[in-house]
Parts: C-alpha cells; structure tokens; sequence
C-alpha cells in the first residue's frame, strides 16, 4: 500500500518537475538562427565543392595540369585538361571541371595537390535547376570571382 | 413573428458557433506550433504575417486544394462520414456552454450530460475512419482509441457525478452561477470535498484521455502507428479530422472551466455597486476565454513536455489510480453534504 | 397543445415503434451472423422502448414509470450486447467463424 | 478487406513496418506478424539503401576509401575514420605519432556524445517526446561547430589519414572542448529530470524488451546493447588501443537486460566521454601530426589483417586482406549494429508493437551502417 | 409560409425517416460494419423521437449507451470477429421471403393494434420531462428494479471478463 502512494507521488513530482523545466524554456531566448535571413559564416576549413586558386602574379591558375588530383579523387568527377603553347615548358590549363553530382567532399584532391591550385569553396547554399547546374566549370568560375 | 426571431437567433448561433470552432481550430494549431517552438527555444511560424499569424490560413488553403484520395479497398461512405463525425458532435457540443451569462445558444437543463452524449458519439468517428480506410494501421489505431475511451469515460463520469452532486443541476450556467468568486470556484470548495483539486486534475487527466491528446495520445502515436486513424486522410478529410480533435480539446477545456473554474464569472467577484469597474468584472465572456485559453495552453504545454504513454501505462493509470480516487471522492463529496448540508 | 400536430399523435410513434419491430425481427429471422442477429435484437428493443415511451408521454396516470422502464431496457440491452460479443468472441476464437449455419457441433 | 485474409485460419495478420516509418529512422523495412498489438514474428528485410562499400573498397586505393568509413554511420563518424585507419596503419606499420593519437581521442569522443546526444533525442522520439530532440540537437549543435572548425565538415569527417590527422586543431578547438563539456556538465540533470526520470518514460522501459547476455552473445551483439546485459565489454578496455590505457575511464555496466539498462549505458558513456576529453585536452603532447614515415602511396605487405575500435554503437572490426598491391584484396565491415538488429527478432516476440519500437529504438540502429 | 410548427413537424418526419432508414439499413447491409452504422444511425434518431416524448433525459441517455456504448461494442466486435474476405450474407430464398412475409404480418398487427384501438387519454397528466421525478421514482418506488439492474449489470461485466479470458487462454 505504502508503494502504491510512493509510486502516485513519486511520479506526479516527475511529471510536475518535467513541466517545469519545459515551462523555463518556454520563457528563455530562442538559440535557433533564422536561416534565410541570417547566414552563418562559413568556418576557414569549411569543405565545400573546390575552387582553383589565382595566381596573383600571372593572373592565371596555379594549376600545372599534373593531373594527381584526377587521381586521388574516389569518385572520378574530375576532370583536368591542359595544352601545351607552344614555346611554353610547361602545360597550361585549358579546362577544369568539377561533376558536383559525384563529388563527395572528402577533400582529398586539395590534400594531393602540390602547387596549392585548388581550395575549397565556401559556398554552401548550393541550390540548381537541373543536374547539368552542378558540372562546374572551374576556370570560369574562377575568372567570375576575380573579376568583380 | 416571435417565431422568425427565434429561427434567426438559433440560426446566427449555428453560424456563430460554427466560425468559433473552425477559428478555435485554426488558431490552436498556430498556438501549438508557436508554444511548442518557444518550449523547444524556436521561433515557430513567423513568415506569414505578423508573428505568423495568418499561417491557419495558408494551412487552410494548402489542405483545402490538396486531393481528398481514397485508398483503394476502402469503405468509401464510412471514409468519407467519419471526419464529419467527429466534428459535428463537438460543434453540436459547443450549443449549451455559457460563454457569458447571456451568451449561450440553448441553456439546456441537461447540459451536462448532453455534452457527454454527444462526445460519446466521438469513438464511433474514430472507430468508423479506422476501419474504413483498409489500413492496418488505421484498425490498430481504432482499437487503441476505443480501450482508452471506455477506460477513461468511467473516472470522468464518476467525477462530473460527483460534480452534479455538489452543485444540484445538470445546467451548466446554474453551474457557474454557483461559483461566483474565486473562494466559492468548485475546485477550492473544500467543505464539500477536500479532494476537489484533484478531482479537478483527474477531469483534467480524463479530458486529454478523451480527446487523444499527447501523453495519451496511442491513437495516432506517429512514431508508431503513423498517424493512426487518420494515415490514409488527405486533404481537407484530415482538416476536418483535425478541426474535431481540437473542437473536442475546447470542449473539454471549457468544461472543466465551467466545473471547476467558475466559467465566466471573475475570480474577484462582481461587487454590487462597481459601476466603475464594470468593464473589468463584468465581460463574462473574457473571463471564460481567459480560462479556457489558459487550459488549452496547458493541454499543448503537457504534449510537449511528456513522452507517450504504453496501453499497459494508460490502463494501469486509469483502472489503478484515476477510478478508485474518483470513487472514493465521489463517496467523501456525498458523505460531506449530507454532514455539511443537513 | 395542438393535437393535430405529428409529433403529438400517438398512432404515428405506434407504428414507427411497430415497424422497428418489426424489421428487427425480419432481421433476426434472416440473419446469417450472430452479430447480424444481435444488431437486429437491438432495433426490436428499440422498438418496443418507443411504444414505452409514447405510451408514458399520451397514456399514463404516472410520468416516470415509462422512462423508468426504457432506461432499464437499456441496461439490459448493453449487458446483454456485452455478453453476446464476448460469447461470439469466445465462439470465434474456437471455431473461426461467426456463421450462424457453421455451428453445427454447438446444437450438440 | 484482404488484407486480414489470414484471420480465417490464424488470428494474426502481417504488418508492413517500413521501409518508410517514423520509427524506423532510415528505410528499415520489419515486417511483423502480428497477434492483435502483440508481435508474433518480426522479420527484418534489409538491403533498402545498400552501397555496397566493401566491393567499393575493392576497387579503390587504400586512401581513396577513407571517405566511404564516414559514411558508414554517419552519427559517429569519426570512430570509423579510426577504425579503417588503424587497421591499415597496423598492416603497413606505421606508427602514428602521439599529438595526432590524442586529437584523434579528443575528437573521436566529442562524435561518440553527438552520436549519443543525438540517439537519445531520437529515443525519446520514438517514444512519443519530441521536445528533448530538440534539447540534445542545441548541445549537439555545438561538438558539429567544435569538429568543423578542426575538420571542415559536419557530418562525414573524413579527418584521418595514415599515419596522423589531416590537419592540426586549431587554438580554440582544446578551449572550446573544454567549455562545451562544462556545459553539457550543466545540462545532463536537466536531461534527466526532464527523461529519465520522467515515470511515463521509467514504465515505459524498465523491464521491457529485455536481452540476455547469453543472447548478446549468440547474436554477436556489442556496445551499449551488451553492456546493458551486464558483460563488461568494452573494445578500449578489453582490447587497448591508441592511447586509451593512458586515460582513467569506466566502463558503465547495467545488469537489468532492459532498455531502461541501455538507455543509462549510453547516457553514462555520455559522462565518460567526457572525462575523456577532459583528461586528453590537459595532457595533449606537442609534436607533429603525421607520421614522419608513412610512404605517400600505401601498399600494405600481404596478409590477413583485422582491427577494432569501440564505435558509439559497438565493436567496429575492419579485416583487410592486402594483396600487396595499392588497393585491397578484400575488405570486411564488422558493423555493430547489423548484430543488434540481428537479435531485435527474437527479441521483439511477444511483445507488445509499442515496446517493440521502444526496443529497436533503444538498440540505436543506423541503417546505411547496417546495409553497408 | 414556414411556420415553427411546421419546421418541428418537418425536423420531427426528418427523424423519423432516419430511424426507419437506419433501421433497414442495419438488417439489409451486406456488410457488417455498415449495418452496425445502420444502427447507430437508426439509434439516433429513436433519441431524437425520444425528445419529442418530452423526455430529453432519456434521449440522451439513448445517445450515451446505446451510440456511445453499444455500438461502439458491436464494432469492436465487428473488428475482432467478422469474417475476411466478407461473405455476402446468402441466404436461401424461401426462408428470406418467409421471414419478410412473417414480419409484414407483424408489423401490419401491430400497428393495426397500435392506431385501431381507441386510447383513452389521461388528459392531465402530460409528462413534464423533469429530471427530478425520474431520480426519485428510481429511489422509491422502482428501487428493487434499480438493484436488480445492478446485480444484472455485475453479473454480466463477470460473465464477459470470464468468457473473453477464457477463449485468450485456448
């Protein structure tokens, strides 16, 4: 008998000290960000999809089209092609693109690439109308972000 | 003539109640999903309108121009009566409550049990969609709500009994005019039982049963079953659903207002000579919406705090605890007016 | 009182009452399932309760008594619903079936 | 009305739970042959999402498979990251330098308590509570911006390589730990105020859904699962590896065999974690990241290797059969959840479905991990 | 012109088109469910035509046990019992004409008893509906009746428990 009373009072308490914590929160600011009106600032080692890096001097990509980038990528949505000019020692980029549909941002091209010539974006609010948006042509992108 | 201003009275009552239970409904749902998102430390609807307040008229659009489908194999006429079902007891419910001394559609001498007569009616709606939409879970859900219905119909009558008792009439604005100030509300009336407050939380505790409110909320458990009852309704079968569920939380919040609460009437009294204070003593009908709403904030509140009770629980809680206290309630509330009263 | 009026006439509940009767009883007679019987059992209650009902409301000296005996017929008739559906339930768990002509072993 | 055309002959009917349900978190499709609410029979059908990882693994390099790990059970990541990593650093022989084994540590405990912050939001969900989600989502919030700032993504970390990390923390990384478990600290009587405590939620687990130990063994069951039984297993203590031995850490064991019994594993592994990290962040060595002579290309000499880690859900074992070449032979996933579901169907007979659905629920099942 | 007699006489032929209607909807459906509606329909409107007998009490009472609680029985039990896929209730035709035949004869006795007998009024004594009567009348003068129902009641809440627990354990 003593157990049926301690079990009524026992759980009524429980239940009354649930309310009261969900009752404090009730009143206490919202933590949530208000996404399309506030964005978040992407952190420096975020991973989004790559970019190539400018060389400041050439104005060109950094790219020397060694290709290991091609090869460390699992998925194989790159893509790298480069033109030797003639007179020129080394090959230049002529084409550079990503296949974001495949793309798993593991990051392990950036980590293969010697020279530094890509980086990973900080774009994240990745939203497009078809599969085709998301092959990326990186060059173009690149020459878009230079030239404001 | 006199009888074309009774057809128009009783009309613009329908009306009027009708547009009550549908605004009730609407603006529930935006109080739930504000309530909850401010207890989860969210904002909630905020886009349309101010404070999102006219996101009940988006909802409503969106499930009015949604499909009505109709699974196959089911029981058309009995998919397509059940959400009527539910609502329209709830609305015919809404007829005898006294929303203020004056306004109230039929002052029924029976309102009490009138009101659970017609919320009698509510299983059958629920039962009826269950089994006619040819979905297993959909019957699973049937089943649930009908065990927890007659389960928790029993301490519930037992203490609306105990209530008549105390107040002597099944009129519910007698009923309230016997509470007139906060001291005199049944639920601190201590000389006719000091067991009132939990009488209360038992009617309390009985309503959310009755209605399928969370914690009790098997019927249409969504982490198990779904949504229940209502998995194959779409469209505006579900928002009429819905519309029901939420009249019937009103209609039970109400009722425990006018039971224990003192309805309309302020909890101060109204002073013979308060010619100034007219406006705040005097509006019955904000007080009683007042309390209600505090009720139904309550009922949301308790959703969002508790997880969902098992059958066994449910049972257990209601066979073991909620019918023998109302019982012995019931016994101490007669033993005390006979003592108190003669 | 306006005598003339439907509602106020008790012949016409006579024969509402008689005809709920009366279909009960065509449904007892015709019923495949129990259940069916059952449901049919009700409406001759309901029936006879209306009869009860016009005849304290137009004829009798004391206005309770009828009321008095439809409430009991309703109680009667939920316990006897209860015990029916928990004797077919009991019937079905053994025989898988609720067919009124299946039952042969319990003519026994 | 066909679909109870069993009632004729057996009082049961099948009920399809899945592959899209609520409870099931992913596409788990049971099916369950039911007796009115009570569970006959439960029959997990598998194979909704299945990727096929380890064929992946067949024809990928040794590193190009280290993002797949994290996709494996995305909730913990990292402890996959761990678990592939080392097993291909002991068939290479590498040896991973002490600051890098200490992030890793660090790190992998902050996943294991967003892992079990996010099961027990996801618990309570099943079991009707939505508002503690939402709870364990805000602290959670914080170890994904505490690991993104060091790895650069949220979810599938990817952070590990062999022979170290991918990149050192960073100055806030060891500050901030600090402060987020002085939070969580603060928080963890909340939760169990507002949970644990809670009677509706006491009823609805203690005593339900109970699993031998004898059973944990047939069925290969680890983890939490196990330790709920009673059997003090756990692979950083049993099977050292890393630098674990070095920390002072409990292994919670419950003896009750119920979900109530596994619900407080997790949620004490939740406190240890956190004595973990303390204890890692005060004695994090300085020094290098990688291993100085880990070779560019791995190619592991041949032979049958096999490694475990203590992921969030259990004991994650990696077998690599290395050919010599640059990519494996074969590659085995042991995933600990496959063998917690594996026992759900004995488990779950007899039981009531609402019990049932606490029980699966409290076997914390992640399906990609599960279909691999 | 409409008149409030009127709109009564027509709410009151509305009910008990409903009554009827349910009626032979709850002995003529195929399946089961439906006639179970049927009933509940038929059921109903009686509570309404009980209203009309000055007995608001009893009406509702009728809505409460017999809709709320009855029905609600026979649908459960319909859920429980019926057989899948439904069999079309067959019936042979000699003993379904039969079994119409002899209800039309009692229902033409019936009522031809009902509306042909010359009912002499009690005039006065017009029920009031009043709760109070119904409550004592209960107490005083039926009390043994009241007892017995409950004895009846107990009896079958035994019956059944012991009935529904013993085909479990089979």
């Amino acid at each position: 008998m003593s157990g049926y009373f301690n079990d009524l009072f026992s759980g009524t308490k429980s239940l009354a000290v649930g309310m009261g914590i969900t009752l404090k929160y009730f009143f206490e600011p919202v933590v949530t960000l208000q996404y399309p009106h506030e964005t978040l600032k992407m952190t420096p080692r975020f991973r989004g999809h790559i970019d190539l890096v400018k060389d400041e001097e050439t104005g060109e990509s950094k790219c020397i089209v060694c290709g290991m980038c091609q090869k460390a990528c699992p998925s194989g949505c790159i893509t790298v092609e480069g033109e030797k000019k003639e007179g020129a020692k080394k090959k230049t980029l002529s084409s550079y693109t990503l296949d974001f549909t495949k793309c798993s941002l593991c990051g392990l091209c950036v980590e293969n690439c010697k020279p530094e010539a890509i980086t990973f974006s900080k774009d994240y609010n990745l939203a497009g109308p078809s599969r085709e948006a998301y092959v990326f042509d990186l060059v173009k992108r690149m020459k878009e972000r230079c030239s404001p | 003539m006199g009888n074309y201003t009774e057809l128009l009275r009783l009309l613009a009552y329908l009306v009027g109640i009708i547009a009550f239970a549908a605004l009730n409904a609407a603006y529930l749902v935006w109080l739930e999903r504000k309530e909850a998102a401010h207890i989860q430390r969210r904002i909630g609807p905020k886009e349309v309108g101010p404070y999102g307040l006219l996101q009940p008229l988006a909802d409503g659009i969106k499930l009015m121009t949604k499909q009505l489908i109709v699974p196959a194999g089911a029981d058309v006429i009995l998919f397509k009566v059940a959400p009527l079902l539910i609502l329209a007891p709830a609305i015919a419910s809404f007829v005898t409550i006294p929303f203020s001394e004056t306004l109230v559609a039929r002052n029924i001498n029976l309102g009490l049990l009138m009101i659970f007569a017609f919320a009698s009616l509510n299983v059958m709606g629920v039962l009826i969609g269950g089994w006619g939409s040819n979905n297993k879970y959909a019957v699973i859900s049937a089943a649930r709500a009908v065990s927890q219905n007659v389960a928790y119909e029993i301490p519930m009558l037992i203490t609306a009994i105990t209530m008549v008792m105390v107040a002597g009439t099944m009129n519910l604005n007698e009923i309230v005019m016997q509470q007139p100030n906060i001291f005199k509300w049944y639920i601190f009336r201590f000389t006719a039982s000091p067991l009132m407050p939990v009488a209360f939380l038992i009617f309390f505790i009985c309503s959310l049963a009755e209605t399928n409110r969370a914690p009790f909320d098997m019927a249409e458990a969504e982490s198990e079953l779904v949504a229940g009852a209502y998995t194959e309704y779409s469209g505006m079968g579900f928002g009429v659903f819905f519309m029901g569920e939420y009249a019937n939380v009103v209609i039970g919040c109400s009722l425990a207002t006018i039971l224990f609460l003192g309805g309309w009437q302020s909890p101060f009294g109204v002073p013979a000579d308060a010619h100034w204070s007219l406006f705040l003593f005097k509006p019955g009908i904000l007080w009683f919406l007042i309390k209600l709403y505090l009720l139904c904030f309550t009922v949301i509140w308790v959703r969002w705090t508790y997880p969902r009770t098992q059958f066994y629980g449910l049972l257990n809680l209601s066979w073991k605890y909620l019918i023998p206290i109302s019982l012995f309630n019931l016994l101490l509330t007669g033993a005390m007016l006979k003592v108190f009263q003669s | 009182m306006n005598s003339q009026l439907l509602y106020n006439s008790l012949e016409l509940y006579l024969v509402i009452g008689a005809l709920l009767f009366a279909i009960g009883f065509y449904g007892i007679l015709s019923g495949r399932t129990f259940i069916s019987m059952l449901i049919s059992s009700e409406l001759v209650l309901s029936g006879a309760s209306i009869n009860f009902m016009a005849f304290n409301r137009f004829l009798a000296p004391d206005p309770t008594v009828g009321q008095i005996f439809t409430l009991f017929i309703m109680a009667i008739a939920a316990a006897e619903a209860a015990i029916a559906l928990s004797i077919i339930i009991a019937v079905y768990r053994n025989y898988k079936s609720i067919d009124t002509d299946e039952m042969v072993e319990l003519k026994g | 009305m066909s679909h109870l055309a069993q009632t004729q002959t057996q009082e049961t009917f099948v009920l399809n739970l899945g592959p899209q349900h609520p409870a099931t978190h992913g596409v788990l499709r049971v099916k369950l042959v039911m007796d009115g609410e009570y569970i006959v029979h439960a029959e997990p059908v598998l194979g909704y999402i299945h990727r096929m990882h380890e064929k992946m693994g067949e024809n990928r390099t040794w590193a190009q498979f280290m993002p797949n790990t994290g996709r494996l059970d995305y909730l913990s990541a990292l402890s996959y990251n761990f678990g592939y990593a080392a097993a291909v650093e002991r068939a290479a022989g590498i040896t991973v330098p002490e600051r890098a084994e200490y992030i890793r540590v660090i790190t992998t405990e902050l996943n294991r308590i967003s892992s079990h912050l996010l099961w027990f939001g996801a618990f309570v969900l099943d079991l009707g509570g939505f508002t503690p989600l939402l709870y364990a989502f805000d602290d959670r919030e914080q170890i994904l911006d505490l690991l993104e700032s060091v790895t650069g993504s949220r979810l599938t970390y990817c952070y590990f390589r062999f022979g170290g990390v991918y990149n050192d923390i960073d100055d806030n990384f060891v500050p901030g730990s600090l402060a987020f478990i002085k939070r969580l600290r603060a928080r963890m009587p909340m939760y169990h105020d507002l949970v644990t405590k809670n009677i509706i939620l006491m009823k609805r687990l203690i005593g339900i859904g109970p699993i031998s130990a004898e059973m944990c063994r047939r069925y290969g069951a680890t983890g939490p699962v196990l330790r709920g039984s009673g059997v003090q297993f756990d692979v950083r203590k049993n099977e050292p590896y890393s630098v674990y031995p070095e920390f002072n850490f409990d292994i919670p064991v419950y003896h009750e065999c119920d979900s109530m019994a596994r619900y407080m594993v997790r949620m004490d592994e939740i406190e240890q974690s956190m004595r973990i990290i303390e204890q890692a962040c005060n004695k994090l060595p300085e020094g290098p990241i990688m291993a100085e002579k880990a070779p560019k290309i791995i190619k592991p000499a041949p032979g049958d290797y096999y490694f475990s880690v203590e992921a969030a859900r259990g004991s994650f074992g990696v077998r690599i059969v290395s050919d010599g070449t640059n990519t494996p032979y074969r590659l085995k996933l042991r995933s600990p959840t496959f063998s917690n579901l594996s026992l759900f169907a004995e488990a779950s007979q007899g039981m009531l479905l609402a019990d049932a659905l606490a029980l699966m629920g409290s076997l914390d099942l992640v399906i990609p991990e599960i279909d691999r | 012109m409409i008149s409030a007699d009127s709109l009564t006489e027509l709410v009151f032929l509305v009910l008990a088109g409903i009554t009827v209607l349910g009626a032979l909807i709850a002995t003529n459906a195929k399946r089961l469910i439906r006639a179970v509606s049927g009933l509940a329909v038929c059921l109903i409107g009686v509570a309404g035509l009980y209203y009309f007998l000055h007995s608001p009490f009893v009406a509702l009472m009728e809505m409460l046990i017999y809709v709320g609680a009855v029905c609600v029985t026979i649908v459960f039990a319909v859920m429980m019992a019926e057989p899948f896929p439904e069999r079309h209730a067959k019936i042979s035709p000699l003993s379904g004409y039969l079994s119409f035949a002899v209800a039309i004869l009692v229902f033409v006795g019936v009522a031809g008893l009902g509306v042909k007998t010359a009912w002499k009024a009690a005039g006065s004594t017009v029920n009031s509906g009043a709760l109070i009567e119904v409550g004592k009348s209960l107490l005083t003068t039926n009390s043994m009746v009241f007892e017995l129902i409950s004895i009846v009641l107990l009896l079958a809440i035994i019956g059944s428990v012991a009935l529904a627990r013993a085909g479990r354990e089979k």
